[in-house]
């Protein structure tokens, strides 16, 4: 009988996903992936209330999602020694979470993405989002999503807020409204609505990038003035997996250089190996290279994780409605 | 004799507000273009060859053909007898077993899948596919009391006397008068449970779990990762489909009397 | 018939399966939830129940679940009477067809027909388009992610619901009754007031019972055409349950929406009876 | 079409959708006051006849006048017309009394006339004291009569009724037909009734129209239609029930064989029993009170016979002479 | 009761769940190849009676016996009781020939011979040529011979027939009659016959039994109930239309006055009219093709009088002489 192992992943991308990483994963294995799909927070929310009776393997998650489900005690710690190819990736990479809890398979930055005919002065700063031009015409991600919290964090730095005084961000968002047609909760939703012309302008990260361009809408990439965010996305294994051994194998899989490398350049996720070579072009549509990573201002999980019980309790209360 | 117009053009109206939009869709799904516009520059047939192709779909598919068969079975097989002991006996308290049995669709459906996924499934440590087609079938259950119980409300007793005074004993009297003659409600229950449990979304949004979802729920996620007019291409199938259904139907069973 | 006991123990066997079904997988579950949604660390009370009011963006939720879910049972109630009659007057040719055309929708999966909402409504939609072209706008209105656009996708969805309850119980009209007022020389508009509309109101209730219950129980269309800015009882339970994991907050959305369907239903049919009586 | 007829139909040809013609020029005159019955068998066009008089049905050619004014296109609702349905159509949501009230209301006459002419209407119908009750809550001969009360009590120019009786078991349709009787005869109304019964006719109405296939067979006053029919299919429905061609009877019974016509009919009190030339045997005997029926096998075909109980004295298989008097018989054409 | 009885009913009481008895301490004996007719108004228990017997009832109290076997608790299907409903209850998804088989098959009667006992019963019945017709495409008259031929193939002991006419046209009524009657005398079957039609019972009855309110009233021949009625609820029933308390009406016509009885009763056909010493004015006068009825206001009441139509002369608002035949009255018990 052939062995089936369990994966909760985005599905954003699940066609490429299943070409770059399914397909062959399955032909090498000998057994058969069962993909869950849906955001970090309803996956989560599975895992956590099926803490005693786990139905899924390995799980694709943000960072502060994984440090969060760490925190309940959903997950197992790994045992490196079984990732052959742990040592092609960046440092940051290995141990995100510390403790052994995860390891990233790739990272991305946020920014915002706009239409560059709709839109000719170039976006450059977070502010730019309140410009009254844009009324009715941005898309914010919603607090629950993966993007959502960090988003929240970069405004309210932009607006002069501290780590410990986030209402300038609260308050310049919520004087956002006039602007947002809808919060996403998908970045996927993105894609639909850039295509329907819904929106002009929207904070997003840069794995929805490929995502994007393929609505064929003259799409830019902005170039904060704040810089931008940098969010890991995270394989962990689940406590009480049945099938280790073949978890171990499949994330030892997705970061071997052959799937970075048709990872990235199909633009589904920048690469964390440091062998993975792809052309300037792709380059310029993805989050490369060391130096650039290096460059991201990374949110550091525990904060987002102490926080976002209260924004998103603010969120719904003062810009969600 | 000149009447008013009025009516007419409510329903004209109500008409092209009902299925208007189905042409919109319907001409969508015949896009050349990447992503959904609409009116669409070009013509082709690439997302219908698109839906075959995306395994969600096929496998969901299978699993709502499933799921509404054996539910649409379960349903029947419990909610005849139920119909004719209503129809048949004066059965104490049969309002409240009416009401027990109609319960499925007086509760909302989000608190019925709600309540399966956290005691049947989690806490009761059932699969989901148990809960996913136990859902469903309680679901059902109401529309196959009712419309057996309407076309038994059609069939004289005496029929089934006359049976007896020729013979046969309770059990013959059944298969022999009684199911041939309601055959028409009981295939009327069965597409319209069927078709209820096609479409079914609240139950079996929290019951699906990695490798068991339905062809809705696949629909929902799909719309919410990718904006091309694969959906639209679905949906076109999926209202051809219930348009063979409708003709077929209302011509053999006249099944709006059961809606 | 048999004597009196074994026909009723033949009238409990046919009925034993389903009422056990019904009972241990169905309301034994559902019971559990209600339960829940009272509990309150060891003991019960209304604590959630007042947590859940107190939070006014739950109350916002409500108040907008309630206006939109009674705008639609309106909105329909008022097309659908005259289409209703218009049915039962047309040429019993084109019936069928128009029947048909009323079931269809009924018949189609609600994913694939909020989805075509999604097509219409949007800024490059159709009606944007032609309103536009037409002159009558000039900026492409902002449908998409309202309230309007619930309630649109809402009344396209519960509509038929109420049209086929009155074109039942206009067809149910005893015979010869509107002749008959005609004779005493009612106009077509006096027959329909002092004989149709009262004669139908029970067909009135039902539809008008099915179509707000729809409405505040509804999943797919305030989740596809409201998104997070329009949040009905129904996404927020499913974001309650589904994201949150707050299952005490999602029995407290589940037992209010029980409590206002019913409320509504037994309000329309108390209401029904007594007009009823009056007459 | 006489000049003076109150209500008449000239030429009238009716139809449903794009059917063929149900009712096909028909002229018929009705005087003032006058009782009409149209009487036939189930489908030939009765009720759609009256549809065309009150307005319900748009004839496809013709004319129908009342009260010398062409009505043809007029709505129903302008033409003061009463009706009365087999199906009684009683409002089940108003009280015996708002139904009655209904017509007047809509002619806004003022209270307390209304109560008035409403109290006056149910004590015609015998019902001042069902007033408060719903429709549900009556009798059947009781609804039949609150339809009539509210038919006549709008003062139409002319009442139509449609096999009123025929939902009423036997005894009440008796007691209900000399009602109505009694009721015309008060108010002076002129009504055309139709029904399928034969004895209804007779014993109501002025005049009988027999009606066969859309077109009028027949018509006369009762003794008319009963004692001389005129085609075979008026003597069958009026129970000549021993109906032979002619050329098979004429010799047998010294009738003349070519007159023009086609059949000759006896019915079945007009059989001589116990003496005459001709010889049947009984093939069953019927008690039926005061009289026994008796269907005799005879050379030319069954006989039916009735014979005062007293006279009845063979059994079946017994065979016994008979006569059919010629002065007796019924000539018919077609 | 008699021991030669075949079907005997003995102190029979029959009801609904918790109701009162619709049928209470019935006696009745049937003889084996009799019909018996069970007449009387609606509510009366002929329904009730009939499903006792056939065992789809279980008696409160009493005994039901079958040649000779007591068969009160035995199940309906084991009884060989053929039944004929009012509403035909034919199998509407069997053909006419497979709803005739449907008691053979349940017997495992062997194909050749199944297929000529019902073929052999529709002859009976004169279907030969529809056995393979659904109900649906059969007239109302051929169902219900379709009911009974069905009911008979199975050689039942008995046959019992609830108002098997009572759906069906005047006309046709009368030929199933003769039908039913000529059916029953070929194959001997005993009968029990209901019925609310006093001219059905009388014309094909061997014995009339009048149910009152679950009880019987009086039983006999025909001619017994129709001459010689015992009360005036069997008088009325019977047409005796002439009613009248003993105390108003001896002295006027010259009856003893005590003599136990307390009504006296003359038919409408026993009134002399044109002579007499009581004098009536007219009421009503209605036309009945071969007779003439008349209302008559007279002193003590109204009276009813039939007249053959030759004699017929009075007008409404006439006044005439009058006889009530004191040798042609009925005396009668409550
Ligand atoms: N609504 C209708 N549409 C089409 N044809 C009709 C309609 N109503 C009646 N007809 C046809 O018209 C003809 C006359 O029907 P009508 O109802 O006038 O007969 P009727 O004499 O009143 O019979 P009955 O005694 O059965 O009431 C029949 O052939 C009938 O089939
Ligand atoms: N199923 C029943 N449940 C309760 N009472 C009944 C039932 N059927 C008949 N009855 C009552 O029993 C009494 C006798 O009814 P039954 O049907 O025997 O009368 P019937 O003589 O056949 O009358 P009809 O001529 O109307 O058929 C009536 O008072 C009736 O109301
Ligand atoms: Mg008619
Ligand atoms: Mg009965």
């Amino acid at each position: 009988q052939q062995r089936t192992l369990t994966v909760s992943g985005f599905g954003l991308n699940q066609n490429l996903i299943d070409k770059n990483i399914t397909r062959p994963f399955e032909a090498r294995c000998n057994c058969k992936i069962v993909w869950e799909v849906g955001n970090n927070a309803d996956r989560l929310a599975k895992l956590a209330a099926r803490k005693d009776n786990p139905n899924v393997d390995v799980a694709l998650l943000g960072d502060y999602f994984a440090q969060l489900a760490a925190n309940q005690g959903l997950l197992e710690r790994l045992d490196t020694s079984k990732l052959s190819n742990l040592n092609e990736l960046y440092d940051f990479a290995k141990n995100p979470l510390g403790g052994n809890f995860a390891v990233a398979f790739t990272t991305y930055a946020i920014s915002i993405a706009y239409r560059t005919d709709k839109i000719t002065t170039p976006i450059t700063s977070w502010r730019d989002l309140w410009r009254p031009e844009l009324k009715g015409r941005i898309a914010l991600p919603n607090i629950t999503t993966t993007q959502g919290p960090p988003v929240v964090w970069l405004v309210n730095r932009a607006f002069g807020g501290t780590d410990t005084n986030v209402n300038p961000g609260f308050e310049r968002l919520s004087a956002l409204k006039a602007n947002v047609v809808t919060y996403y909760n998908q970045s996927a939703q993105l894609a639909g609505l850039f295509a329907q012309e819904e929106v002009w302008a929207a904070p997003v990260g840069r794995f929805a990038w490929g995502n994007l361009l393929a609505t064929g809408k003259p799409l830019a990439w902005a170039r904060l003035s704040e810089g931008q965010a940098g969010v890991s996305n995270v394989a962990v294994l689940v406590k009480g997996s049945r099938n280790q051994e073949l978890a171990y194998q499949f994330i030892d899989f997705i970061i071997s250089r052959e799937v970075q490398t048709a990872q990235a350049n199909d633009l589904v996720d920048s690469p964390v190996n440091r062998n993975v070579r792809v052309s300037a072009d792709k380059a310029a549509q993805l989050t490369y290279g060391l130096q650039q990573i290096a460059s991201l201002r990374t949110v550091d999980p525990d904060y987002i994780i102490k926080v976002r019980d209260a924004w998103i309790q603010r969120w719904n209360r003062e810009v969600a409605r | 004799m000149r009447e008013s117009r009025f009516p007419i053009v409510m329903l004209g109206l109500a008409l092209l507000f009902l299925v208007g939009p189905f042409v919109v869709v319907f001409i969508s799904a015949f896009s050349g273009d990447r992503t959904l516009a609409f009116p669409p520059s070009s013509f082709s047939l690439q997302w219908f060859a698109k839906v075959l192709t995306v395994e969600a779909f096929q496998a969901s598919f299978v699993t709502s053909l499933w799921l509404g068969v054996l539910s649409t079975l379960l349903a029947l097989l419990m909610g005849i007898p139920v119909a004719y002991a209503l129809a048949r006996y004066q059965v104490p308290g049969a309002e409240v077993i009416r009401v027990i049995l109609t319960s499925p669709l007086i509760l909302p459906a989000l608190m019925v899948g709600l309540a399966l996924l956290r005691y049947f499934v989690l806490i009761g440590n059932n699969s989901i596919s148990i809960g996913l087609l136990i859902g469903h079938t309680a679901l059902l259950l109401p529309y196959a009391v009712r419309v057996v119980s309407a076309s038994l409300a059609n069939l004289p007793r005496d029929i089934e006397d006359a049976a007896m005074s020729l013979g046969a004993n309770r059990l013959q009297t059944f298969f022999r008068v009684v199911l041939p003659n309601i055959r028409g409600g009981v295939a009327a229950a069965s597409v319209l449970a069927f078709i209820t449990s096609f479409n079914q979304v609240p139950v079996s949004l929290f019951l699906t779990g990695p490798g068991v979802s339905t062809l809705p729920i696949q629909m929902l996620l799909y719309m919410e990762y990718t904006y091309d007019p694969t959906i639209a291409a679905l949906s076109t199938l999926l209202i051809l489909f219930s348009i063979l259904f409708v003709l077929l139907t209302e011509r053999l069973l006249g099944i709006s009397k059961y809606v | 018939m048999l004597s009196q006991s074994p026909a009723r123990l033949a009238a409990w066997i046919l009925l034993s399966p389903a009422l056990l079904f019904v009972a241990v997988f169905f309301l034994l579950p559902v019971v559990a939830l209600l339960l829940e949604s009272f509990h309150v660390g060891q003991t019960y009370g209304l604590n959630n129940y007042l947590a859940f009011f107190a939070d006014d963006f739950n109350r916002e939720v409500y108040w907008r679940t309630l206006w939109i879910s009674l705008l639609v049972t309106l909105v329909s109630a008022l097309v659908c009477y005259p289409a209703a009659y218009a049915v039962l007057k047309i040429n019993p040719r084109w019936r069928g067809l128009i029947i048909g055309l009323i079931i269809l929708p009924l018949m189609t999966s609600p994913v694939a027909r909020t989805y075509t909402w999604l097509v219409v409504l949007g800024r490059e939609g159709i009606v944007n388009k032609s309103l536009i072209e037409t002159g009558l706008l000039q900026e492409p209105l902002r449908i998409l992610f309202t309230e309007w656009a619930v309630f649109i996708g809402l009344l396209q969805l519960m509509m038929p619901l109420m049209l086929l309850s009155l074109v039942s119980a206009m067809e149910n009209l005893p015979k010869d009754v509107v002749p008959a007022a005609r004779s005493l020389g009612a106009s077509e508009g006096q027959v329909f007031w002092r004989v149709i509309l009262p004669l139908t109101r029970e067909g009135l209730v039902v539809g008008g019972t099915l179509v707000f219950t729809g409405c505040v129980t509804a999943y797919v269309t305030p989740a596809l055409l409201g998104g997070p800015r329009v949040t009905m009882l129904a996404t927020l339970l499913y974001q309650k349950a589904g994201v949150t994991v707050d299952y005490a907050a999602a029995a407290v959305i589940s037992v209010v929406m029980l409590l206002t369907t019913l409320l509504v239903n037994f309000l329309l049919r108390g209401r029904a009876a007594k007009t009823a009586r009056a007459a | 079409m006489n000049m003076s007829d109150f209500l008449s139909l000239e030429n009238l040809t009716l139809a449903y959708a794009k059917g063929t013609a149900a009712v096909e020029g028909l002229h018929l005159g009705v005087a003032e006051g006058e009782l009409v019955s149209l009487l036939g068998p189930s489908g030939c066009g009765k009720t759609t006849t009256m549809r065309a008089i009150a307005g319900l049905l748009v004839p496809r050619a013709g004319v129908v006048q009342l009260a010398g004014q062409n009505i043809t296109h007029l709505p129903t609702n302008k033409r003061d017309i009463g009706m009365v349905f087999q199906s009684y159509a009683l409002f089940p949501h108003l009280s015996t009394f708002e139904n009655v009230a209904f017509g007047l209301r809509l002619r806004r006459v003022e209270k307390s006339e209304l109560e008035h002419r409403v109290m006056e209407a149910l004590r015609t119908v015998g019902l001042a004291d069902f007033a408060e009750r719903l429709p549900a809550q009556l009798s059947g001969g009781q609804q039949q009569r609150v339809a009539l009360a509210r038919a006549f009590v709008i003062r139409p120019r002319l009442l139509l009724l449609d096999e009123p009786l025929s939902n009423l078991d036997a005894k009440l349709r008796l007691e209900m037909r000399a009602e109505l009787r009694r009721i015309q005869r008060e108010l002076g109304i002129t009504m055309l009734y139709v029904t399928h019964d034969q004895g209804e006719a007779l014993a109501l109405s002025d005049r009988i129209v027999i009606m066969r296939l859309g077109r009028i067979e027949q018509m006369g006053t009762p003794e008319e239609v009963y004692a001389k029919p005129k085609t075979s299919f008026v003597a069958h429905f009026m129970g000549w029930d021993n109906l032979y061609p002619l050329e098979t009877i004429a010799g047998v019974v010294g009738l003349p064989a070519s007159t023009g016509y086609t059949h000759a009919s006896w019915r079945p009190e007009a059989v001589l029993t116990g003496s005459g030339d001709l010889q049947g045997r009984v093939l069953a005997r019927t008690y039926q009170g005061e009289s026994v029926e008796y269907l005799l096998e005879s050379p030319f075909g069954s006989v039916k016979a009735v014979v005062a109980v007293e006279q009845a004295q063979w059994h079946e298989g017994q065979t016994l002479n008979f006569a059919l008097p010629a002065e007796k018989a019924a000539l018919l054409k077609g």
